[in-house]
């Protein structure tokens, strides 16, 4: 019945069939693109979790905060209890981003715009400050993160590890599809919309914003772990900096709101240009995503997704 | 050879359409040559005073190799046979970022075997991928004695002497040289090299020298954080006599430059474990009565030295990059030496090219000729080199105008580094047992 | 409960901003059902006592009390919950939603079922009582026009039906006319107050054009200085000599003249 | 005693370094309502076109002094140049947008800055330290000084005084007020927002350069120097409250104090207390600690 009544959603079959696919692909291409398209995704689910935040028109430049703990916690889970099990690392990495979300969030809760921004990057840069300067959790360093097991069994290729995140992605997606479409979900837009209204129509904007923000928080997290796992190392510098936030912003503003299987787009397409980009023109990245930002933000608003949005086949409302 | 399940076959679905194209020419994999990257910070504060000296002293050495115009006992045409081909990577970004690279270097780049790295932190992040991923991997300047030690690689080899060869060195010049000091303090990177650094002078300090006494509040600014005028001052305000530095890359011209402007050299000795680069760099204004070392028997210390292999590579390289070689052009090098000794030695056994099992076979226990010097691996179970380690004094040569290291001293392996199978810590608090220098 | 014939209930009531007084002594009483218009100048304190009742301000002292409960400083959300309900001088939609999604989301808040996350925000039943509401508020042509694009007296009504979805017993409108053309503010009053009547919601309006107010009210409540002056039929309260003075002064008659902001600046 | 002089002294010149490149993101924040992380840009180009001035100007054998028009000239070049033509070719365009994209706008301008700077100057480091040794030292609270850095406390509060006289004293400083209350109103009345807004970011930009080109010739300069300082200047413009300069001034002199008493006595703390700070006045005034309380409109 639940899965009928989920089938009948075009996006959410679109993305469960294209994971699927992505499943299969996986099992025939290079390990570099394997790793890649893993970094990817990982990043996706980042970005997914900061569109639950952008629905309601909250930009938050601090979620390196929720990367770098679910990092760290997969991390420091194998530093001092040897756990190395993909499930328990997930599930800690996204608890410890959910409860650290959930503590922050009751003040997060009661800031708009500019300050949501500037409060989310000074809660980030405190972790940061923390972590680089004590010796304990690894200073400018970090640690390696060893090979992940699962149940017990160490799998001989990525492969494995690769699947799992595939399976995370398809939940989240298809968890914030089912839930941007409910009432709930709805919300979020209304909240952006119209604070007073919801509160006169009987509804806490506060408490729907610290909704979002655990959400947001746990995805993230969970990415963080993810991507700890497959790349096999955390630092801080390249998961709780500053400028990792504005990576991660970066790139849901290149894949737009317009869907859940955005994120996930434009994190691989980043994760690729990247690699490309390295190769061939190392001292002029930087310059090309941030001459594309630029242009995203001035030509293209609505994201790399409102390209597919325009596609004949795809004619919905679309306002802008 | 790579590990990789792979099929070129109809790769049309989903992201087939946008990673298509590369994966194919990928595929053309060349046998004839072996490529080696080559990794050492090209950007950033790092990259003048370390980076690209160790990139040009690799690259020299690849070349004149590959043609053979190397003296003996190195004169042989290529590695084993091989030509290398070179390819240089950036080391600069942070672990994750090189740990992401590195494993596109083997997976995609179909590299066969790669060398460099000069941040501990860099080492320590790839040692176990480099296991993971099974590829010949050999550090060329790290510094901290937590990549073997503890660990068991059986793919990372390192041909420079880990920290602790450095700070019991120091310790040792400081004695035989300075004897007076009272009490001492440090600054240095927070990050695992300074941290050793500090660590292991500390100790070989009070065995050492029982007389001297060490701060307890050392400094440890950030890396790369090039503003220290307030570290300046706790050091000033400290009584210490002498200062501890493992400073490198553009820190240490930064500190120098800083502390020089506040006389804070006319007010304590300073020992720099790793700060030779910026010797040349800084030419008049880095101070004279300064300790230097340059972890070995290269750059500004074996500048006179005679010898062939000496004084061909300063000439070469004078004659091809226009400066002198620094110290991590002579770490680079040394290790594209070892990966020639191994690979000839692999190839003679074998009778012809040497896969990537006979070179490390090879490689386990290597002995060989450096520039200026011996090295043996010797720790590490055959993994980890061992070599002599100098020190001097700065002093300005009015007659080249150029600076100079006086009153040098080398002190031999079993002075400075703990026997086969002892860890390091225990070692030097046992008194360095063995090592009567 | 001696009163439980009035639904509101208003002792006292006092609300000052830093020296300035925005409300004094108010005291009033309003029975189910009833249509009561309160009149007066800019500035007399009529959207302050609108924000006292609705919980957007809290009033210094006094005591509102609802149904014969004691809603004084209740925060908006819960003045919602137990059936006070209220549209705004601006409209306060959701811009960039359509009409009928502004409507479900008012339908699910009302209904409390919202947090039923399997069931999407259009589940049929939804649709059906979203499409009930539109036809009564003859929205229904403006069914799938995000709300940013409609015109204003459009906008007003959506706001309007988005209030009452939570069939409030008591209902507060601030200015539901203003900013609407002339041709359509008695439309735009016919339909709401049929609509309402069929309800038996006690309504509470702020109005300028006396037209409209003598046209729909049981009462008037006239409003100078933060002070009720004259509490009558309209018949009575628009002779009265204070109201006259303070409240119609020479524009009796004439068209009002809106000088207030139609839009808020930072929508 | 000489502990607490030192930390004093310590804390002062770095809270005047902060001051000085934070004053013109809290100016430009203030007039123009943009949070401008490219603020960091200019600071980096700032320095490496001082350093690269000095160095040149080294080579040709000039007296040591000229470093100090090199580093005024550099910062007028930059602030002119940059701020100039980012105002005009693409600020202007995003002024309605929302203040987070806006934000995230000068982000991707920033990222554009950092490498143009590795285009134009290579990936060396730049000494320029004539100026610094050009001062020489002195004695103060038992330890020697450079002199230059003690210059640092001078400059600021020749800026600070200059943006009080802008201000407060000329007709350009009532301008900037009104246009600060309301930009509609002083569209209205005639003021061209326009040129007010080329002129701030100018003024700005060349202050954050000014930052970069006065620390450059204390500091190797390489590429990524100012990924740490925008982020501190960020916690100094938002404890003191964006756009007030006063607070700009107060929060350096916070952050600066913290910082210098942290790295005496408890060196793990340097940054986080300084993080810590802004948190926490951001939790409970969000405004800052300076910022007038604007009442909500609805």
């Amino acid at each position: 019945m639940i899965i009928k009544a989920l089938s009948a959603d075009r996006t959410i079959s679109w993305v469960v069939a294209s994971f699927a696919i992505l499943a299969i692909v996986g099992l025939m291409v290079p390990n570099w693109v394997l790793n890649g398209t893993m970094f990817g995704l990982a990043r996706g689910l980042a970005v997914l979790g900061l569109l639950v935040l952008w629905r309601t028109g909250l930009v938050s430049f601090g979620h390196a905060l929720y990367f770098g703990l679910g990092a760290y916690a997969v991390a420091l889970l194998e530093k001092y209890t040897g756990v190395s099990d993909v499930f328990v690392r997930l599930a800690v990495a996204l608890a410890t981003a959910a409860a650290v979300g959930f503590m922050l969030g009751f003040v997060l809760r009661n800031h708009r715009g500019i300050f949501f921004a500037m409060l989310s990057l000074a809660f980030s840069m405190v972790l940061y400050g923390v972590l680089i300067k004590s010796e304990a959790l690894g200073s400018t360093d970090g640690f390696s993160v060893s090979q992940t097991t699962i149940l017990g069994w160490q799998p001989e290729t990525k492969y494995p590890l690769f699947l799992t995140i595939i399976l995370t992605g398809v939940v989240a997606a298809v968890g914030m599809q089912i839930y941007f479409r409910s009432a709930l979900g709805h919300l979020t837009t209304a909240v952006r919309d119209n604070e007073i209204r919801v509160e006169y129509l009987g509804y806490s904007v506060a408490q729907a914003i610290h909704i979002k923000y655990v959400l947001s928080a746990a995805l993230t997290g969970a990415a963080g772990g993810l991507f700890a796992m497959a790349l096999g190392q955390v630092d801080p510098d390249s998961m709780v900096n500053w400028t990792v936030s504005g990576e991660l912003v970066f790139i849901s503003i290149l894949s737009g709101p317009g869907s859940v299987a955005a994120p996930f787009i434009g994190a691989v397409a980043f994760e690729f240009l990247r690699t490309f980009a390295f190769e061939l023109a190392p001292h002029a990245w930087q310059l090309i995503v941030g001459g594309t930002l630029l242009g995203i933000i001035l030509f293209l608003p609505r994201g790399l997704w409102s390209l597919i949005e325009r596609l004949p086949m795809r004619q919905e409302r679309d306002r802008e | 050879m790579k590990k990789g399940i792979f099929r070129s076959g109809a790769l049309t679905l989903a992201l087939g359409a946008f990673i298509g194209a590369p994966i194919v020419t990928t595929s053309a994999f060349a046998e004839e040559t072996f490529k080696v990257a080559v990794v050492s910070f090209l950007t950033g504060p790092a990259a003048g005073p370390f980076g690209e000296p160790g990139r040009h002293g690799a690259e020299l050495l690849i070349d004149a190799i590959n043609d053979g115009t190397m003296p003996a006992p190195y004169d042989s045409v290529g590695f084993g046979g091989v030509q290398i081909e070179g390819i240089f990577v950036d080391e600069s970004g942070g672990n994750a970022k090189q740990v992401a690279e590195y494993r596109n270097l083997i997976e995609k780049q179909n590299v066969d075997a790669v060398i460099g790295y000069i941040s501990s932190g860099s080492c320590m992040a790839i040692a176990p991928v480099a296991e993971e991923l099974q590829t010949l991997t050999i550090m060329s300047v790290c510094g901290t004695p937590r990549l073997f030690e503890g660990n068991d690689w059986q793919y990372t080899f390192r041909t420079q002497a880990h920290a602790v060869a450095d700070s019991v060195a120091a310790a040792l010049y400081i004695r035989d040289q300075l004897g007076d000091v009272k009490s001492y303090t440090g600054i240095n990177q927070n990050y695992a090299w300074g941290q050793d650094s500090w660590k292991f002078f500390d100790i070989a300090m009070q065995k050492l020298t029982p007389g001297s006494s060490g701060s307890d509040s050392p400094q440890f600014p950030k890396i790369f954080a090039g503003q220290y005028g307030t570290e300046i001052s706790t050091l000033l305000l400290e009584d210490a006599d002498l200062v501890h530095s493992s400073f490198w890359d553009g820190d240490i011209e930064a500190f120098v430059l800083q502390a020089s402007v506040r006389g804070f050299f006319d007010k304590k000795r300073f020992i720099s474990v790793a700060g030779a680069s910026a010797v040349d760099n800084l030419g008049k204004r880095f101070p004279e009565g300064t300790v230097v070392g340059t972890r070995g028997e290269y750059g500004i210390l074996v500048r006179e030295q005679e010898g062939e292999l000496n004084e061909w590579f300063i000439d070469t390289y004078r004659e091809r990059y226009g400066v002198y070689p620094l110290e991590s052009s002579y770490q680079y090098a040394q290790t594209v030496l070892a990966l020639k000794a191994a690979m000839d030695k692999a190839a003679a056994e074998s009778g012809g090219t040497p896969n990537e099992d006979q070179i490390i076979a090879a490689m386990k226990g290597l002995e060989f000729q450096s520039l200026a010097g011996n090295v043996s691996l010797a720790l590490g179970n055959g993994h980890q080199a061992v070599h002599p380690i100098g020190y001097g004094i700065t002093a300005w040569d009015e007659e080249s105008n150029s600076p100079k290291l006086v009153d040098i001293r080398i002190y031999p392996t079993h002075c400075i580094l703990p026997p086969v199978n002892q860890m390091s810590e225990a070692w030097l608090e046992a008194a360095m047992p063995g090592a009567d220098c | 409960m001696n009163n439980a014939h009035s639904v509101l209930r208003i002792r006292d009531l006092n609300k000052s901003f830093a020296g300035i007084v925005a409300a004094k002594n108010i005291n009033t009483d309003i029975k189910p059902g009833e249509v009561v218009g309160i009149i007066g100048a800019n500035g007399a304190g009529k959207t302050v006592f609108v924000n006292m009742i609705t919980g957007y301000l809290k009033p210094t002292s006094g005591l509102i009390e609802f149904e014969g409960r004691n809603i004084t400083g209740i925060e908006p959300r819960n003045a919602t919950h137990i059936g006070v309900s209220r549209s705004f001088q601006i409209s306060q939609v959701f811009m960039s939603m359509t009409v009928m999604n502004n409507l479900l989301v008012a339908i699910s808040l009302a209904n409390r079922d919202s947090c039923s996350l399997l069931r999407p925000l259009n589940s049929p039943r939804r649709v059906r009582e979203c499409e009930r509401v539109m036809e009564c508020y003859q929205l229904l042509k403006y069914r799938d026009q995000v709300a940013g694009t409609l015109a204003q007296g459009v906008r007003k009504l959506l706001d309007i039906a988005m209030a009452v979805v939570s069939k409030p017993r008591l209902l507060l409108l601030d200015e539901p006319t203003s900013g609407v053309s002339i041709d359509e503010k008695f439309d735009l009053m016919d339909i709401v107050v049929n609509a309402l009547k069929e309800q038996g919601t006690a309504v509470l309006f702020v109005e300028h054009d006396m037209d409209i107010v003598q046209r729909y009210v049981d009462r008037i409540m006239a409003f100078y200085q933060g002070e009720i002056i004259c509490d009558a039929p309209p018949e009575l309260a628009l002779r009265d000599a204070k109201v006259i003075e303070y409240v119609l002064g020479f524009r009796h008659g004439t068209e009002q003249v809106d000088d207030r902001p139609k839009e808020p600046r930072h929508a | 005693m000489q502990a607490t002089t030192t930390l004093l002294i310590d804390g002062l010149v770095y809270a005047s370094y902060l001051f000085i490149v934070s004053v013109g993101l809290t100016i430009v924040f203030g007039v123009m309502k943009i949070l401008n992380i490219a603020h960091g840009g200019f600071y980096a180009w700032g320095a490496y076109a001082a350093a690269y001035s000095i160095g040149v100007a080294a080579h040709f054998g000039l007296p040591d002094w000229i470093g100090f028009i090199m580093i005024g000239l550099s910062s007028l070049c930059v602030g002119f140049i940059f701020g100039f033509l980012i105002e005009r070719l693409i600020l202007r365009r995003l002024y309605h947008h929302e203040e987070v994209i806006v934000l995230l706008a000068t982000f991707g301008l920033f990222l554009v800055l950092e490498d143009l700077i590795l285009l134009v100057f290579g990936v060396n480091p730049y000494f320029a330290y004539q100026p610094m040794v050009y001062l020489g030292s002195v004695e103060m609270g038992g330890i020697s000084r450079d002199v230059y850095s003690l210059s640092l406390i001078i400059l600021a509060c020749v800026v600070a005084f200059v943006c009080w006289y802008i201000l407060s004293l000329t007709k350009w400083g009532k301008i900037l007020a009104t246009v600060i209350y309301d930009r509609e109103i002083s569209l209205a009345i005639g003021i061209n927002v326009t040129t007010i807004y080329v002129w701030t970011f100018i003024f700005g930009a060349t202050l954050g350069a000014l930052g970069g080109a006065y620390i450059a010739p204390t500091i190797s300069v390489a590429p990524g120097i100012s990924i740490d300082v925008i982020v501190l200047s960020f916690a100094v413009v938002v404890i003191g409250g964006m756009g007030s300069i006063p607070g700009a001034l107060i929060g350096a002199a916070m952050v600066g104090m913290l910082r210098a008493f942290a790295v005496h006595q408890f060196p793990e703390l340097e940054l986080f207390v300084v993080f810590a700070v802004m948190a926490i006045v951001l939790m409970i005034r969000p405004e800052g600690l300076f910022a007038p309380v604007k009442a909500r409109r609805i």
